[in-house]
């Protein structure tokens, strides 16, 4: 394992050292529990917007905090979901009154955390809402499964979800776009390499040399499907199909489109993909109103990438663009 | 009330602490072929702050319990976090008040216990979980009991009954936690937290088996 | 070779239709000869900056083109520094009477294309000037080398020097202050594995899985002295010794520090290099007046960082802080 | 003028890139054990872009090498490019109004191209460049030709001197380019683009060697 760590087991402590040392005009890292907060938190009168989930796919969710997005974040250990005594003093930490948001990606651990979570915070009268981003179409949707996994459309829920909070929109409102964030937002992605879990030391899987494999999740869980290594145009259509047609999204669609790198693949290859995406959805007369190319929900050094199709209305359009001033996004301000 | 159970009760979980670390790497690639190779660390991780957290105790029965379920809730995240939170806190509320534990004192503890879990987790018989190997461990218990076994023979049964169940979630289809998201692809491998649970009950019998033999 | 392209000698030319597809509404791409430039340009009365040099750093250099940094970029192919014809038809591009700068890193390729570029501007009778970066300590300079290779300080210098520009400075000035950001900067990198140049299939260099690369270009070049692989913290005291004993930074100075991802190290780990960095300087009381951590000037998917410490004044603190509206550094717009 | 001259010139050129496509992985191996390993691709890519120019060419002699050397400068980027462009351009000249090319006539342009690489990369002799190549050669052919020799005779003669002059860039501790980086880590390593300088100057004695035989 060939990692830049000092202590397999203090990664994500020492990694949340340098995020405060970084950020520690516009952050606040608290330790044990651990969450990353606005240094004017809690923002009265708004609604706080909280997140979390495990470490190693940032700058997703920590990145994320700040005036415009999340309110707060909860880090796990490295591809492990935070517990509710984190997530009940972040929660706390950011209550301005109006009641605080849950985006939650429907991992069943996440899921069963931020429950439990948010019962001790309703014991505690705070106004708590969960939204549960499942946007993976890499997973069958059936009562036979835990659901659909939660991957890039929680970005993109944060962003729009943080900026309604801003906006002063009630809890209610904050929570409805979200949930329609996540209504119309599909992903897939895929992975040319595994990734070392830094307490675990190997690869959590193994992937031939000319091989790859569809459906990845961003935990290094198993895809869909392994099959052997294929142009970039030819992959692209692999991951767009499935995307499409499960909305579905149609000609005349606006939509946001978001080509993430899972770490470990240079943004050359990133624009290659964004370049095919382009392609494909200019040929189904889908018009890509907003995009963003980059890194920003991993899979630690990962190599590989993932689509998501997010349609868009006006609100969702002018939330996106309003004023965001994280370590992971910025602009407007 | 009796001190001597109350040793046995952390002593079962300091063996298991030190179990499960041995079997850390064996349990974190059972999960690597299904989920994400975490399950012996978030075990090791949450057993050892128990263990810390038992240090000098001097309460009663029940507060190990509770200690050690607050402990798992707090420490290991993830989905055995909560679940094996809600079953050491169903042990501790089936257990309120006991100063000592028999076999049929240990079966109803049981029984609250795997009723939490599954409360929490909505996860049923054959879903290639935990509680694959947790119900049959309390049903094996009960009979044990039922046909007036000594807690030593008992808590073997529930142990082999539990190691049985672990063995059988290898051919099944997950349908909770992560490694449902396999589909197909996850039968033909053993289930890392039906492997932890049997662990643990193996333990409980090793160790009482001793201390009431 | 595991990339998510389609053909190895198009790498360049398709990722710069990704860019054009992506960035369309503020960049344009131009082929044959190559280059991005300010959608908006050449803004008449201000200096242009350009800049440009091998593919494969990305976002360096054509994802800092826009207002507030660079007009325009000239994209070699990957590892190789692009021709004069690119940078004499982006130098024209750019021209908006007040003259061009042009930000060169020294490598003989690039200062020998530029060169050659330059003179046939001057022909033209464009005023250009040119601003050679040389910051890399691993590097001895001397008259027995090629001198020192431009590196990390190059962001900074495009930053800076671009905010100069924009406020409407002459040439002249524009060219003082990158000529002080470079005097100024120190820089030096490591590598924990190397990279692939896709037209080429195989890894520039071998590394064993218990050794890193001290002292790295941003090409692959062999470094300063290959070693057993170490803790991050003492990865980190490695490069800063001597980027600190060789400007020399001292108590009280201002700095901004820069740390780097090479391309394919995880953000959770640069800020594991970022937490030593800030302790070791705040041993040394130095302070760091603004930082920046992430993945900048990069080497494909290489794994490993640089640092880069400037030694700031006010001026050049005000110039940072200037509005950027980049694909690669955006704030204050 | 002698069209069979420039015929000679253009077939000199698109045998160096088949040459040089022969050797491109080879040069990019040098290229990667003291520089960054695309020595072979960026001279592959500017020759095949060179010859293409040339289809159908039907200029003076001096107008090849002009097109070419406009064509590297062009096409090639890097070190080799602004320098193989240089020298051919400066073949361009010394050969200007030059409707065939002598033993003599030759000499004299390869000294003015050489004296081009040298102009635009400042390399001196020793300093494990294209120029440990070139100069050898220059010399070796003013040599012959004060000697008497046949256009023939003279081209092996540089080309060995040519061929030589990269073996012995092996022991040499770069001073210029990328490998200068290296120190005395690039000893005893062959310098990639003395190594290029050699296969032109060898291809341009086989091409030439049979025509003016
Ligand atoms: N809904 C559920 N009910 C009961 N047990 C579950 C459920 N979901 C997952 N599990 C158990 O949790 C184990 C995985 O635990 P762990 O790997 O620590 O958490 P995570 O999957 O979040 O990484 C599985 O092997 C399974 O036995
Ligand atoms: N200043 C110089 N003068 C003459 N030749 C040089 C000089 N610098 C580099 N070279 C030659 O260029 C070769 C490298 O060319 P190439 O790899 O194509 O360019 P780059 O180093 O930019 O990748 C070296 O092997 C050397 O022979
Ligand atoms: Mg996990
Ligand atoms: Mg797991
Ligand atoms: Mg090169
Ligand atoms: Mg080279």
């Amino acid at each position: 394992m060939k990692k830049l760590i000092n202590d397999p087991e203090a990664v994500v402590r020492e990694a949340l050292e340098g995020v405060a040392a970084a950020h520690g005009d516009r952050l606040r890292v608290a330790y044990d529990p651990d969450y990353v907060v606005r240094a004017d938190a809690p923002v009265s009168g708004k609604v706080g917007v909280l997140s979390g989930g495990g470490s190693g796919h940032e700058p997703m969710h920590g990145g994320f905090v700040g005036p415009g997005m999340l309110d707060a974040a909860c880090p796990g250990a490295v591809f492990t979901s935070p517990t509710p005594d984190q997530m009940l003093a972040a929660t706390q930490a950011v209550n301005g009154g109006a009641g605080v948001l849950h985006i939650v990606k429907n991992y069943t651990g996440d899921v069963m955390n931020f429950e439990a979570a948010a019962e001790l915070a309703a014991a505690e009268g705070i106004d708590v809402a969960s939204v549960l981003i499942d946007d993976d179409v890499a997973v069958q949707d059936s009562t036979y499964t835990a659901g659909r996994r939660g991957v890039g459309t929680t970005v993109l829920a944060e962003k729009i979800a943080g900026a309604a909070a801003q906006a002063g929109r009630p809890l209610a409102d904050v929570a409805a776009v979200a949930t329609r964030v996540n209504a119309q937002g599909r992903s897939m992605g895929m992975a040319l390499t595994s990734c070392i879990v830094p307490h675990v030391g190997t690869p959590t899987f193994e992937l031939g040399e000319d091989e790859m494999e569809i459906g990845i999740g961003i935990h290094g869980e198993p895809g869909r499907e392994r099959v052997r290594l294929e142009p970039a145009d030819q992959i692209v259509d692999r991951l767009l199909e499935p995307i499409l047609s499960d909305l579905p999204f149609a000609r005349g669609d606006r939509v946001l489109a978001f080509v993430n790198g899972m770490g470990g693949t240079p943004q050359i290859e990133l624009y290659i993909v964004y370049r095919r995406v382009a392609q494909v959805l200019g040929d189904r007369g889908i018009a890509i109103a907003r995009n963003l190319v980059g890194n920003y929900i991993t899979s630690l050094e990962m190599a590989g990438c993932s689509i998501t199709l997010l349609k868009l209305d006006d609100e969702m359009i002018s939330l996106w663009d309003a004023p965001v001033d994280t370590p992971g996004l910025r602009w407007g301000v | 009330m009796d001190a001597a159970a109350t040793d046995a009760v952390v002593d079962w979980i300091r063996q298991s602490a030190t179990a499960l670390a041995a079997e850390r790497d064996r349990l974190n690639r059972l999960d690597a072929d299904i989920g994400d190779g975490d399950h012996g660390a978030n075990m090791t991780r949450g057993f050892a702050a128990a263990v810390t957290r038992l240090d000098g105790y001097d309460g009663d029965l029940a507060g190990v319990f509770r200690s050690v379920g607050m402990t798992l809730l707090s420490r290991v995240g993830g989905a055995a976090g909560p679940l094996y939170g809600s079953f050491f806190i169903g042990l501790a509320s089936a257990l309120r008040d006991a100063d000592a534990i028999d076999a049929a004192g240990w079966s109803s503890a049981l029984e609250a216990a795997v009723a939490g879990v599954q409360r929490r987790g909505k996860a049923e018989p054959g879903d290639k979980t935990m509680v694959d190997a947790l119900l049959p461990a309390r049903d094996a218990l009960a009979i044990a009991v039922s046909d007036g076994a000594s807690l030593a023979a008992a808590l073997s049964a529930s142990a082999e009954a539990a190691a049985a169940g672990a063995d059988a979630t290898t051919p099944l289809v997950a349908r909770k936690g992560r490694a449902s998201y396999l589909g197909e692809r996850s039968a033909g491998h053993r289930d890392p937290g039906a492997t932890s649970s049997a662990l643990l009950l193996r333990t409980a019998a090793d160790v009482w088996g001793q201390t009431t033999r």
